[in-house]
């Protein structure tokens, strides 16, 4: 099977897995807690009112009926073609499409967590790497502890600790927003500022928005790269131990060859496999991490939600977390079929 | 001068139980073009022996005395770079199992380039995979399939290839450690085979290691026989085969089923083999032995020189310690 | 004598496992004929050897006759009647007169029970001795495999065991229930050659003092020789030959297993060894080659094999070959 | 009588352990370490009420914001409460919800992973495929989404957590399950005719054990973090219990004021809460790492 068809597979294998998540979301959004309305009213409301909501929302249709409606609007493709996102239902509190809301929140996740995911792999690789090659030494007991602590610091934390030290006492980056107030955001074409103000060619709004996104990017990629430290580090232990390792040093290879062409190559197939599932956390930590730092994303947008008891925009909100993760496993099963010979027979 | 002269060679392997001397006082040497056999059992320290002849014991092993001289030269003293150099040019190794021993992501057409380009670097690429063809042809792969991945070959064929990668660059010797224990029956006698006519094209030094002692004296010139750590006995294959000297060798031979024999009786050595983290004190295989004698709980037999380039470790044969 | 164990045509095939893709293009199942419509019988008392490269078949074999495994189809007789669809508590009655020696003695005792747990837990399944009882069976049948004294063994981990050690107890875990069958799946293939000799005297005492019937798998031919009144030599899943010891090593008549003589080590550095005479490698299971399944290896192959597939004769007394050479 | 000679024999098997894992290097020093730190906290938590200086809830006993002191060494917050007092008290509500969510997860995760399993098939396909989908989604999200529906509390908490990590229970309980299977002893047990049910309790579910135990440990820790987080954007326990998740939540308001002391010290805590966690499950994973032992 050529590495095409391995795609094509892989984009059909993906179908069923979507409905499976999105039941599974309509579940545990819809079917477990009972009635959103009065949760939403704390059962204090008129009767009348609620009833009047229950009908706007369709939530007095059977349950199945809600759910045809439900996956019935995700696959709507007018109204995706008419308004530019799928439809989400209208929230319980603004009575705006929740579709509308998430999207245009979304490039401020998503920004975030592209730079997140490059400072935590690049620096998780490079210490792992480093500890696996000086294995049983002081390096690697420092670099292991750095792992093994990063992954006990509440993601909040070190954003409040980063932000007094760099933002209150340092004064020297932003501790919160994508862009001061006071600069015009660079117009809209991918929705991440950075990107944005390159294409505009300005060079100042590129390096504010660079700016504003340190701290948030180094907080997460900081707590993230424990992860991919100890996952590089003892993955590639494995693979040093492996006999084609001890063959290619027996045949004179430098060592250079051998850590990168040879260990590194092979450790990295199950270390791709947890960067696709490390996405996950990434994402949950962006939700705190945006709170942290005031970021406007999907994040802060279902914590703001959650005070206001908005069922339909926070299952919008879950929705979509659940569309990014899967997409991204997509892209990951792609590329370890890239890199792994033995997967294309 | 011998092509390798290995002498007082002690291997230890410091764990948290305690140190475990792996290879101790093993003294040999090993003429151009020859053939030796290294057989032990399990724990007998023939693999870490192996190994250390080019400095790739397994962590935490180091090589705590002694000197290994190939041509002349004691590796033990060179620099991490010099030993390079002579690993896969000078020096080839054969491991045990095909399956795991070829990079699974890299075509088999690279693994002949890299080393080449490695050792020769002034080779040009197509030079190289020219060189990678023809030795494909010597070694019965069809040249097409240099392009291939490890996992589309058989255990044979990637054996093949273990061997092809080894005698690439015309080394003087290789060591090839149980090469083919982990394949059946019929390609174990091919690939073996195959070893043997590529060895008298190239003209090299082989050192057989095996288990199996009917693999060593059907192909050896001399034989090396370990246990527990020690070289118990040392001589030509003939000589081991029809005058075994050590009890530990005399129980060996008895125990292995020849297929040419009618109604052949087996005996076995009693006891097992020693816990190599509390080994016995004096000769190594006294628990084991029935000619055991106080004299050998106490004191460590000597190598001794019984004639005829024949040597063994044990009391029956004197006091005196040969000078090799 | 009669017949303790008896197969008839018996199959196993596994269906290969195929992607999602391709199993949208081709309806066409694909099989792995582990084994191959396999036929014969092990009288009481004798030991019989299963013996073949990997991946013939013969591992397979014993797990189906002691029902670890389902055969595709074939029948299986144990002591004259039909056992094949067993279940349940007649399963477990019959289970408890045949037992399993398996090759691995790191994996065939349960790392987190001690030794006695281990010897006497076949007797609590059956329910036939607890407390004092069984302890003092579960001394009897160590001593009687050679850990003595055996009440040193009884408390002790597999870990602390020698690997040698370990089969002895995997023996007297299989004899407890007294069988009268056992399937001794490559037993010494693991243990030093030093040790070997004692495990296979072990198990031929055993055979005299129990009345054991076994069923021995192995691939090397040299033990076999040493061990068995009866071989089938197995080739792709079938037997392709199959006589008394004396019969089959003086006088192989199939190629295959005269190739597979020719290729035994033999530790004898005086004797010239000759090379093999067989092209290539085992092929594939799931591309069975046609007719006779060995024709492309063959070195005396004819027309009459690649088209047609041979049956097993008995070409002598007692003496069976599936290859179209001994056609009259 | 018989007391005290359990006591003796638990302490007796505990003992030998410990310097068993002393003398296996840094990974049997980083479980000690672990060990020590989450009894340390546990025990500070249980004797906390009666240790403290002051009321860890009694408001103005000093000054508002006041800064470390000899009088208030851990400062005060902008109640006027005793900071010290409440780091000492703080760890019950965490340490509840983990240790609960933590029982939770084993009683379900364990069993449905042993089952499914063992019994192989379509139903194991159709479990796997449902659980796995659930790990592959963000886990904070769904704890949030479940923790939002449900509201606050110690046991809603625990049982948003739970959801999350029972996926963990099942594939790590189902992976050794699979390898286990297919061991000569497990076939030997079925040669003699053992039930299923004693199969598995008997020779599978015990070499199970020592990769759950790593799998609860870092459940404990991520538990901790996720009560935090949860805590932290307002789903947490609102009753008036000091809390070391909610002080941290509740100090950052103030943070721009340079207050510092408020959010570092239970800050602190709860790094050390989860850290002595990871320890255990990271030097056991490592020790118990087949890959690694030659």
């Amino acid at each position: 099977m050529g590495l095409r068809a391995f795609i094509i597979t892989r984009i059909i294998l993906t179908i069923p897995t979507l409905l499976l998540l999105l039941s599974m979301v309509f579940i545990i959004m819809r079917v477990l807690p009972g009635d959103p309305v009065s949760l939403h009213f704390e059962k204090k409301a008129d009767p009348e009112l609620m009833d009047s909501m229950r009908r706007q929302l369709g939530l007095d249709k059977p349950l199945w009926m809600q759910y045809i409606d439900y996956i019935g609007g995700l696959v709507d493709i007018g109204y995706f073609m008419q308004h530019g996102y799928p439809n989400l239902g209208k929230s319980m509190q603004t009575f705006e499409d929740v579709g509308g809301q998430i999207f245009s929140a979304f490039p401020a996740t998503l920004e975030l967590a592209i730079y997140s995911m490059m400072i935590a792999s690049i620096l998780g690789i490079l210490l792992g790497v480093l500890a696996s090659k000086s294995y049983n030494s002081v390096l690697d007991h420092l670099i292991r502890s750095f792992g093994t602590i990063t992954y006990a610091i509440p993601v909040f934390f070190l954003g409040i600790v980063l932000q007094l030290i760099f933002g209150v006492y340092l004064r020297w980056l932003p501790t919160g927003l994508r862009l001061d107030p006071k600069i015009e955001p660079p117009a809209t074409v991918t929705g991440l500022y950075t990107v944005d103000s390159l294409l505009e060619g300005n060079i100042f709004k590129f390096f504010e928005s660079l700016k504003a996104l340190i701290l948030p990017s180094l907080t997460l990629g900081i707590i993230l790269s424990g992860i991919f430290v100890r996952l590089t580090r003892i993955n590639m232990l494995e693979t040093l131990r492996l006999d084609f390792v001890t063959a290619a040093r027996a045949r004179g290879l430098r060592e250079s060859t051998i850590t990168y062409g040879y260990a590194l190559r092979n450790a990295f197939l199950p270390i791709l496999t947890m960067m696709g599932l490390q996405f996950a956390m990434l994402l949950g930590g962006a939700i705190l991490t945006e709170t942290t730092f005031s970021w406007p994303g999907l994040g802060r947008y279902i914590v703001q939600r959650i005070s206001f008891r908005d069922y339909t925009a926070i299952q919008g909100a879950v929705v979509m977390f659940g569309l990014f993760v899967t997409i991204v496993s997509l892209v990951v099963d792609i590329l370890y079929a890239y890199f792994d010979p033995r997967i294309r027979l | 001068m011998p092509l390798l002269e290995v002498n007082s060679l002690r291997v230890d392997y410091p764990t948290s139980r305690g140190t475990v001397h792996a290879v101790e006082n093993v003294s040999f040497s090993l003429e151009k073009g020859k053939k030796l056999g290294i057989a032990g059992e399990s724990g007998s320290g023939k693999s870490t022996l192996g190994l250390s002849l080019i400095r790739l014991v397994p962590h935490p092993g180091i090589i705590v005395g002694g000197c290994i001289k190939i041509d002349g030269t004691d590796i033990v003293k060179l620099s991490n770079h010099e030993i390079r150099a002579i690993r896969g040019k000078k020096v080839a190794y054969i491991f045990q199992d095909p399956m795991t021993s070829l990079n699974p992501v890299k075509r088999i057409g690279t693994h002949f380039v890299e080393l080449i380009r490695t050792h020769e670097p002034t080779t040009t690429k197509e030079e190289a995979f020219k060189r990678t063809r023809s030795m494909l042809k010597n070694l019965g792969i069809l040249p097409e399939r240099i392009n291939d991945y490890p996992h589309q070959f058989s255990g044979g064929m990637r054996q093949r290839i273990m061997i092809g990668l080894a005698i690439a660059l015309n080394p003087a010797l290789v060591i090839a450690d149980e090469p083919t224990t982990a394949l059946d029956v019929i390609v174990q006698a091919k690939i073996l085979d195959l070893l043997e006519d590529l060895r008298k094209v190239y003209g090299m030094a082989l050192i057989l290691i095996s288990h199996d002692l009917s693999i060593l004296l059907e192909r050896c010139d001399k034989i090396i026989v370990m246990y527990a750590g020690h070289m118990m006995e040392y001589a030509n294959s003939t000589e081991l085969y029809k005058n075994p000297k050590h009890p530990y060798t005399q129980g060996l031979l008895q125990s292995i089923p020849n297929i040419e024999l009618e109604d052949q009786k087996l005996s076995a050595i009693p006891g097992s083999p020693p816990d190599m983290h509390n080994p016995p004190k004096g000769c190594r295989f006294w628990p084991r032995c029935s000619y055991a004698t106080e004299n050998c709980h106490l004191k460590e037999p000597p190598l001794i020189d019984v004639g005829n380039d024949h040597f063994v470790r044990c009391f029956l044969y004197g006091e005196k310690g040969a000078q090799q | 004598m009669s017949e303790i164990v008896k197969v008839e045509h018996l199959k196993k095939y596994f269906p290969v496992q195929k992607s999602f893709l391709e199993q949208l293009f081709t309806r066409k199942l694909s099989y792995v004929k582990a084994v191959d419509d396999v036929t014969f019988s092990i009288k009481k008392g004798e030991i019989f050897t299963l013996a073949g490269e990997s991946g013939c078949g013969k591992t397979t074999t014993g797990r189906i006759i002691l029902k670890l495994a389902k055969p595709t189809s074939g029948k299986i007789y144990f002591d004259g009647s039909d056992v094949t669809n067993l279940k349940g508590e007649k399963l477990r009655l019959i289970r408890r007169r045949m037992q399993m020696i398996f090759q691995d003695p790191y994996a065939s005792l349960n790392p987190r029970m001690k030794i006695g747990d281990a010897v006497g837990h076949p007797l609590e399944i059956h329910g036939l001795a607890k407390g004092e009882e069984k302890k003092k069976m579960v001394l009897e049948v160590l001593e009687k495999v050679g850990l003595t004294p055996p009440y040193q063994f009884i408390n002790l981990y597999p870990h602390q065991l020698s690997g040698g050690q370990r089969q002895r107890v995997a023996l007297a875990r299989s004899i407890i229930l007294k069988p009268e069958f056992i399937v001794a799946d490559e037993p010494v293939s693991m243990i030093d050659v030093s040790l070997r000799t004692t495990i296979i005297d072990l198990m031929l005492t055993l055979r005299k003092e129990l009345g054991l019937t076994y069923l021995f798998i192995t691939h090397d031919l040299a033990v076999a020789k040493y061990i068995s009144d009866r071989i089938a030599i197995m080739y792709l899943g079938r037997i392709i030959e199959l006589g008394s010891r004396a019969t089959l090593f003086l006088k192989p008549m199939h190629p295959y297993t005269q190739a597979l003589l020719s290729a035994i080590p033999v530790p004898n550095p005086e004797r010239k060894r000759k090379p093999v005479e067989l092209a290539g490698e085992v092929p594939s299971p799931i591309n069975m080659p046609s007719g006779c399944r060995f024709h492309p290896r063959c070195p005396y192959q004819k027309d009459i094999c690649r088209k047609k597939e041979p049956k097993l004769k008995e070409i002598e007394r007692e003496h069976f070959v599936e290859c179209f050479l001994y056609d009259v | 009588m018989s007391e005290p000679k359990v006591k003796r024999s638990i302490l007796a098997q505990l003992m030998p352990w410990l310097k068993s894992l002393a003398r296996k290097g840094p990974s049997g020093w980083m479980v000690i370490a672990g060990i020590i730190i989450v009894l340390a906290l546990v025990i500070m938590t249980a004797i906390g009420p009666w240790i403290a200086p002051y009321n860890p809830t009694a408001t103005r006993v000093g000054p508002i914001r006041s800064p470390p002191s000899l009088q208030f060494p851990m400062g005060t917050n902008h109640l006027g409460q005793d900071m010290l007092s409440r780091i000492l008290c703080g760890g019950s509500i965490m340490l509840q919800v983990s240790a609960l969510s933590v029982v939770i997860c084993f009683l379900i995760g364990v069993p449905i992973g042993l089952f499914s399993s063992y019994v192989g098939g379509k139903f194991d396909s159709a479990v796997s495929l449902v659980i796995d989908a659930i790990y592959a989604f963000p886990g904070l999200v769904i704890a949030i989404a479940i923790a939002a529906m449900l509201g606050p509390g110690v046991i809603n908490m625990a049982l948003s957590i739970a959801v999350v990590y029972i996926p963990s229970y099942f594939r790590v309980v189902r992976s050794q399950v699979l390898s286990i299977k297919e061991l000569a002893y497990v076939e030997a047990a079925r040669a003699t005719g053992a039930k299923w049910h004693t199969i598995l309790l008997r020779y599978i579910f015990p070499n199970v054990i020592p990769s759950i135990v790593v799998v609860v440990t870092i459940n404990f820790a991520d538990a901790i973090l996720t009560a935090a987080g949860l805590t932290f954007i307002g789903l947490g326990v609102t009753y008036n219990i000091p809390d070391w998740g909610w002080d941290l939540t509740d100090g950052r308001a103030y943070l721009a004021a340079g207050a510092w002391w408020i959010i570092l010290f239970p800050g602190i805590m709860i790094v050390l809460l989860a850290l002595g966690f990871t320890f255990i499950g990271e030097g056991l994973s490592e020790l118990q790492n087949p890959k690694l032992q030659r």
